[in-house]
């Protein structure tokens, strides 16, 4: 922790340059902001689901913020704010949630690949990324992004272990959140930490206040210059909180005290930073007002291009199955077609609609 | 194992439940008759599972006898077998149809095959609940049909249920089997309500028919058999006599009675919204092929779900089975009046 | 994709290699030609794999294309999906059928669905190859037929070749293949030796007529092609005329070329090893049956293994189909001379 | 290391009770002898294949004797010594690997697991048998063999890590042979060593002389006893070495140097064992031939036994799928009979025969 909860700097560090600080807080004050607007879209009907990050901010942006232009990073469902941190169009982003398409964005494009929600699973595909890079001599990191509850499944512990074996530059970041939906981390894990697990890897593992920008940045940087520096691969283990419910579907209410989740709102790390970048005198109202403005245009982008009805193209569905459209493929595309053109020329109801 | 009709309701007023609430029953009934069964999984504790299917069972039966796993999948299955191995009576909830497959292994190498491994010495009664199938908007991994992957590995039950009545009944069943059942749940109907039966209901391995008709047979399970039906009643209004038959129970399958059904109207439409390609739908057309050959006038029809993989939410409604494609399938039946 | 007779061999005096012989090579030629090329499994590397396939490979093209992994199928196959998604062409290693499973999420909710999800933006090109089959005498787990479950999920490509020839032709599609492909590796046809063709092989997709025949058509693919064959040639003599067609690829399935077999016939049985109740032989007899139904004097048979755990060596020759049960069946097509 | 690879006493701890030593000796005797008659067997054909524990009798030894009676033991397929060791008859034992079935003995009758060939795979049904057990109040320990390879799977990782969230007394024991089949432990792992695995689940992990009886009865039985105190899952590694190839079908010359082979012969718990023993006056050449007479014995019985050619029911196929065949069964069953009956008929060669 580099800065405590009301935003004083702690004993433990030199904190990252101003500037890096400003950039984190105007990424978390759209990330917030885009985690309420898809939430309101959830509730609007405009998407189908919606897991939101809110209270984990810190940790989506500077997982963004540390790493360079050629790094890839790996998201996980929850990971939305992340993605658009790192310069993916919001709308392309929550295309998943929105359920036109299973995922939105050119992966090549920013470099991150799609929101996965098998847990784990894309661990080790991070691994194998940071390792043809690697066999190529590029520079690339690979940072990968899972939950407290991902971490006990098998993929969870054949990637850290691929990555630690092929020396691949993967820096894991588990963003544990305490809860895997219902779940709370005592059924997760007996071990000291979740840091802790690197040690069976002969990975370096490291813990930090996930709603401390200022130390995120420190130490996800430090994770990732050691990875690109050949030094193998990093887990760090990020304490936070996920303000909300699980998604919209959820009810968090079951299982979680109303005093627990207030004595984590007191840890809002917004608020944290911006208590302290106003008293470095590095924030004032003018630049606020500024960073709402961009965060309201990155939501306004949202809302709009969300409540786009676009028309998904049920051709698309035979398109990229395969590489070329097997036979079964082409008559099974025939028939929908068919059917779609006979739809479209009823004039009369079509007879499930009669039938019902 | 021949297929009767589903038992009329009785003459005391019935219990309307959901599908989801007939489970839950199941359960809770379970655990209170029999001190060795357990339920444990994610999210099947204090939440009270995703669906609400384990609603009250922490609270009523305690910690030790329903309770949250560590998020692992093989884990569960694995752990599962050893739970079973020594005296217990495990049901595992796999919280959606494909985050069952890291258990696969378990599954197929340990849970199919342990009975017969140890020549009948280790049973194992296990049940494995999966929340299957599609039609609710999920995104993807949340509507896979996973049935064909279980019904052709030897060793496992594989079970289906369409009615609330019959939820009740086979998971009941399931629970007190020797051997391993996987219990296919489908999600779209869980919030389906439906009488439940104060008689005796079939049991797991005898399809039933659901719908008397005299011109085409519809083959039907789970999630698709609500869609047979409705397919059925718009036939009837144009005059065509379509009979609907639910296998319930995928293994074992009953041949003579769903032999049975399609001799006596000499046609018939494989309704199934898994991918065709070799799914299961495949092997009841194989068979119906094989066994009715000479009562059929016309090749046996699969309406299935397309061979991609499951779409996104706004375009789900082309990969199930509808009415309207159930019905094109019918009218390609060869009538001679056609 | 039409069924064609296979070419046949050329005037220069054709290679003899054993299958394990012509997967090798072509391993070595795929990894010389493109340097994105990469092996990797179990003991691939200094052991040059279990079966050999791989020997040599390392010592020739170094530990960076050519190598070992930690023991972990899972990972395994979703570190070849970082590399495939990163410009390279992963070639992987499952040592066994069976131990394939633990990697089944990867296979099915990644390799399978990673082009359809990202609407073509990420390929991925990678072979997953797997000793496939039983018949020789392996204890359990090293003998699974495991091709349905591939074969029923839609986006990955499965191979099954039944000669050296085509196992080195196929293999090289396959890496060359923008799309991931599932390739059985009959473990009993490793040391099978066969002729390299010189000219063009039909390609993935495309069924080959291996024997001509009039009678009925035995329809089949990896292990059971030579048996088949075998089958043909004893029914020959008892002046029985059986064509045999080798599917090679289940997927894309040659529905075309099955069918003209069929219809050319009249008359089908399919054969395969795997346990037969849902397994890919009911797929071929649906689509037959359904395609091919007015050509067809008998319903359409299927030879398979038994819905039973792979048995243990000693009684595996009871699971294989035989050249006697294959005849029994062909008997039973209702000859109007019987 | 209790006893130094010469079989002199170290300062690093008092022994075990001779008596107990006397019996390790004479039961890694039978295991060594177990071990040679069973790779004869598969030469002579008599198995159809065989992964012998050879220089890992220390480990197979202990894992058997520091067990109570109702105490569960989970073997992999090279496990067969310890399973001998802990009562189950040889030739049951061997009915996997002779190809008759798949698992010969009965698991409850000495409470011992089938062998299991897939990796890991036992580990979590060792955790729910101990969990199922600790339900119940009984005091059952279960002890749960793997190789350094398995420790790779994700399925090991699941099973430490529920016995450790459920607290369940097992013991985990994982023989370190520095292979799993051709790939050395460099590419399993990059940890220090793979007891360090157990931090990650919060288990207490130790290593051990895998090839020091003394060492591993103390380690072993004081983490069977911490176990069935109620302090949880426990890891031991223990360092050992396979003196054989994988099986009889792998060419370990490809991938050991004889030197490395050597060094470890040199190693041999065996003769350390008894270098010990003979300096204290615990064997004498009487005792010893006792001891090889027994292990005669063994051999004997398992030779007759695998010798004899028992014909396996071809019915049981048919038998054990469910516990009532499903009518499909019934009609398989039906045709196989068929057939076997019509085989059996025929005097003239069948088709088959008549077709080669
Ligand atoms: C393999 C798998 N199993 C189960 C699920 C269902 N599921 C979705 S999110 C979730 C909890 C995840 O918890 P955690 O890893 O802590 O991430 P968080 O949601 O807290 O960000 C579960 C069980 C899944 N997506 N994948
Ligand atoms: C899941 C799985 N994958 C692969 C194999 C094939 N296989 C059998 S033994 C073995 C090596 C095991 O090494 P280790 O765990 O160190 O045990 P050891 O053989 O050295 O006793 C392999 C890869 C298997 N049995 N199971
Ligand atoms: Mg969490
Ligand atoms: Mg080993």
């Amino acid at each position: 922790m580099l800065l405590d909860p009301d935003g004083r700097p702690t004993a433990a560090g030199a904190l990252p340059p101003v500037e890096d600080l400003v950039r984190g807080y105007a990424g978390m004050v759209v990330a917030r902001r885009f985690n309420e607007q898809a939430s309101a879209l959830v509730r609007q009907g405009r998407l189908a689901v919606y897991p939101s990050s809110s209270g984990q901010e810190a940790c989506q942006v500077a997982a963004a913020h540390v790493l360079a232009d050629g790094d890839w990073i790996f998201p996980t469902y929850r990971d939305t704010a992340a993605v658009v941190a790192r310069g993916v169009d919001p709308v392309e982003t929550l295309v998943l949630l929105k359920g036109d398409w299973h995922s939105g964005y050119d992966p090549y494009d920013r470099h991150v690949a799609p929101l996965t929600t098998p847990l784990a699973t894309q661990l080790p595909h991070a691994a194998g990324v940071a390792h043809a890079a690697r066999l190529r001599g590029e520079p690339t990191v690979v940072l990968a992004l899972c939950g407290d509850g991902a971490t006990s499944e098998g993929d969870f512990h054949e990637a850290l272990n691929f990555a630690a074996v092929f020396r691949a530059p993967v820096v894991f970041l588990v963003q544990n959140n305490r809860y895997a939906i219902s779940v709370p981390l005592s059924r997760q894990t007996a071990a000291p930490s979740l840091a802790h697990k690197g040690v069976g890897y002969g990975v370096p593992g490291e813990q930090v206040d996930g709603n401390d920008l200022a130390a995120l940045l420190t130490v996800l940087s430090g994770a990732v210059a050691r990875a690109r520096a050949g030094e193998g691969p990093q887990l760090v283990e990020a304490h936070t909180y996920r303000m909300q419910a699980h998604t919209n579907a959820d009810d968090a209410t079951r299982y979680r005290s109303d005093e627990e989740v207030a004595a984590w709102v007191a840890r809002d790390p917004l608020v944290r930073l911006e208590a302290y970048l106003r008293a470095e005198g590095a924030l004032d109202d003018a630049r606020a007002a500024t960073i709402a403005a961009d965060a309201e245009d990155v939501a306004r982008r949202t809302r709009d291009g969300i409540n786009e009805d676009v028309e998904p193209d049920p051709e698309d569905l035979f398109r990229h199955v395969y590489s070329r459209p097997t036979p079964q493929l082409v008559e099974q595309l025939a028939m929908v077609r068919d059917e779609l053109a006979r739809d479209a020329l009823a004039a009369a109801p079509t007879r499930q609609e009669a039938g019902r | 194992m021949t297929a009767t009709t589903a038992p009329t309701a009785a003459t005391v007023a019935p219990e309307t439940l959901s599908t989801a609430q007939a489970i839950n029953r199941a359960l809770r009934d379970a655990l209170a008759e029999d001190p060795t069964v357990l339920v444990l999984g994610e999210d099947v504790g204090a939440l009270g599972g995703v669906f609400r299917v384990t609603d009250g069972l922490t609270a009523e039966f305690g910690e030790d006898r329903c309770f949250d796993t560590p998020l692992a999948e093989a884990g569960i299955a694995g752990f599962a077998v050893g739970l079973a191995m020594n005296g217990m009576r495990p049901v595992i909830e796999m919280q959606f149809d494909a985050f069952a497959y890291p258990a696969f292994e378990q599954i197929v190498s340990h849970i199919a095959k342990m009975r017969n491994r140890t020549r009948g010495r280790v049973e194992l009664p296990l049940v494995i609940r999966v929340p299957y199938a599609g039609g609710i908007g999920g995104v993807e991994h949340h509507c896979d049909s996973s049935e064909a992957y279980y019904a052709h590995t030897p060793g496992l039950h594989v079970v289906a249920p369409s009615t609330p009545a019959d939820a009740y009944a086979l998971l009941r069943e399931a629970i007190a089997s020797p051997d391993p059942v996987v219990f296919l749940e489908p999600k779209k109907l869980y919030w389906a309500k439906g009488e439940m039966d104060r008689g005796p209901v079939p049991g797991i391995g005898t399809a039933v028919v659901r719908r008397q008709g005299t011109d085409a047979t519809l083959i039907a399970y789970g999630p698709s058999v609500p869609v047979a039906l409705e397919a059925a009643e718009v036939a009837a209004r144009d005059g065509r006599s379509l009979q609907v038959v639910d296998l319930r129970s995928l293994v074992p399958y009953d041949d003579a009675g769903v032999c049975a059904a399609v001799e006596s109207t000499g046609r018939a439409v494989v309704v199934a919204e898994a991918s065709g390609f070799a799914g299961f739908a495949a092997e009841v057309a194989a068979r119906v092929g094989e066994r009715c050959f000479h009562s059929l006038a016309a090749p046996v029809r699969r309406v299935t779900g397309l061979d991609i993989p499951y779409p996104p939410p706004k375009l789900e409604h082309l990969q199930l089975p509808s009415v309207d494609r159930i019905l094109d399938a019918v009218d390609d039946l060869q009538w001679e009046d056609a």
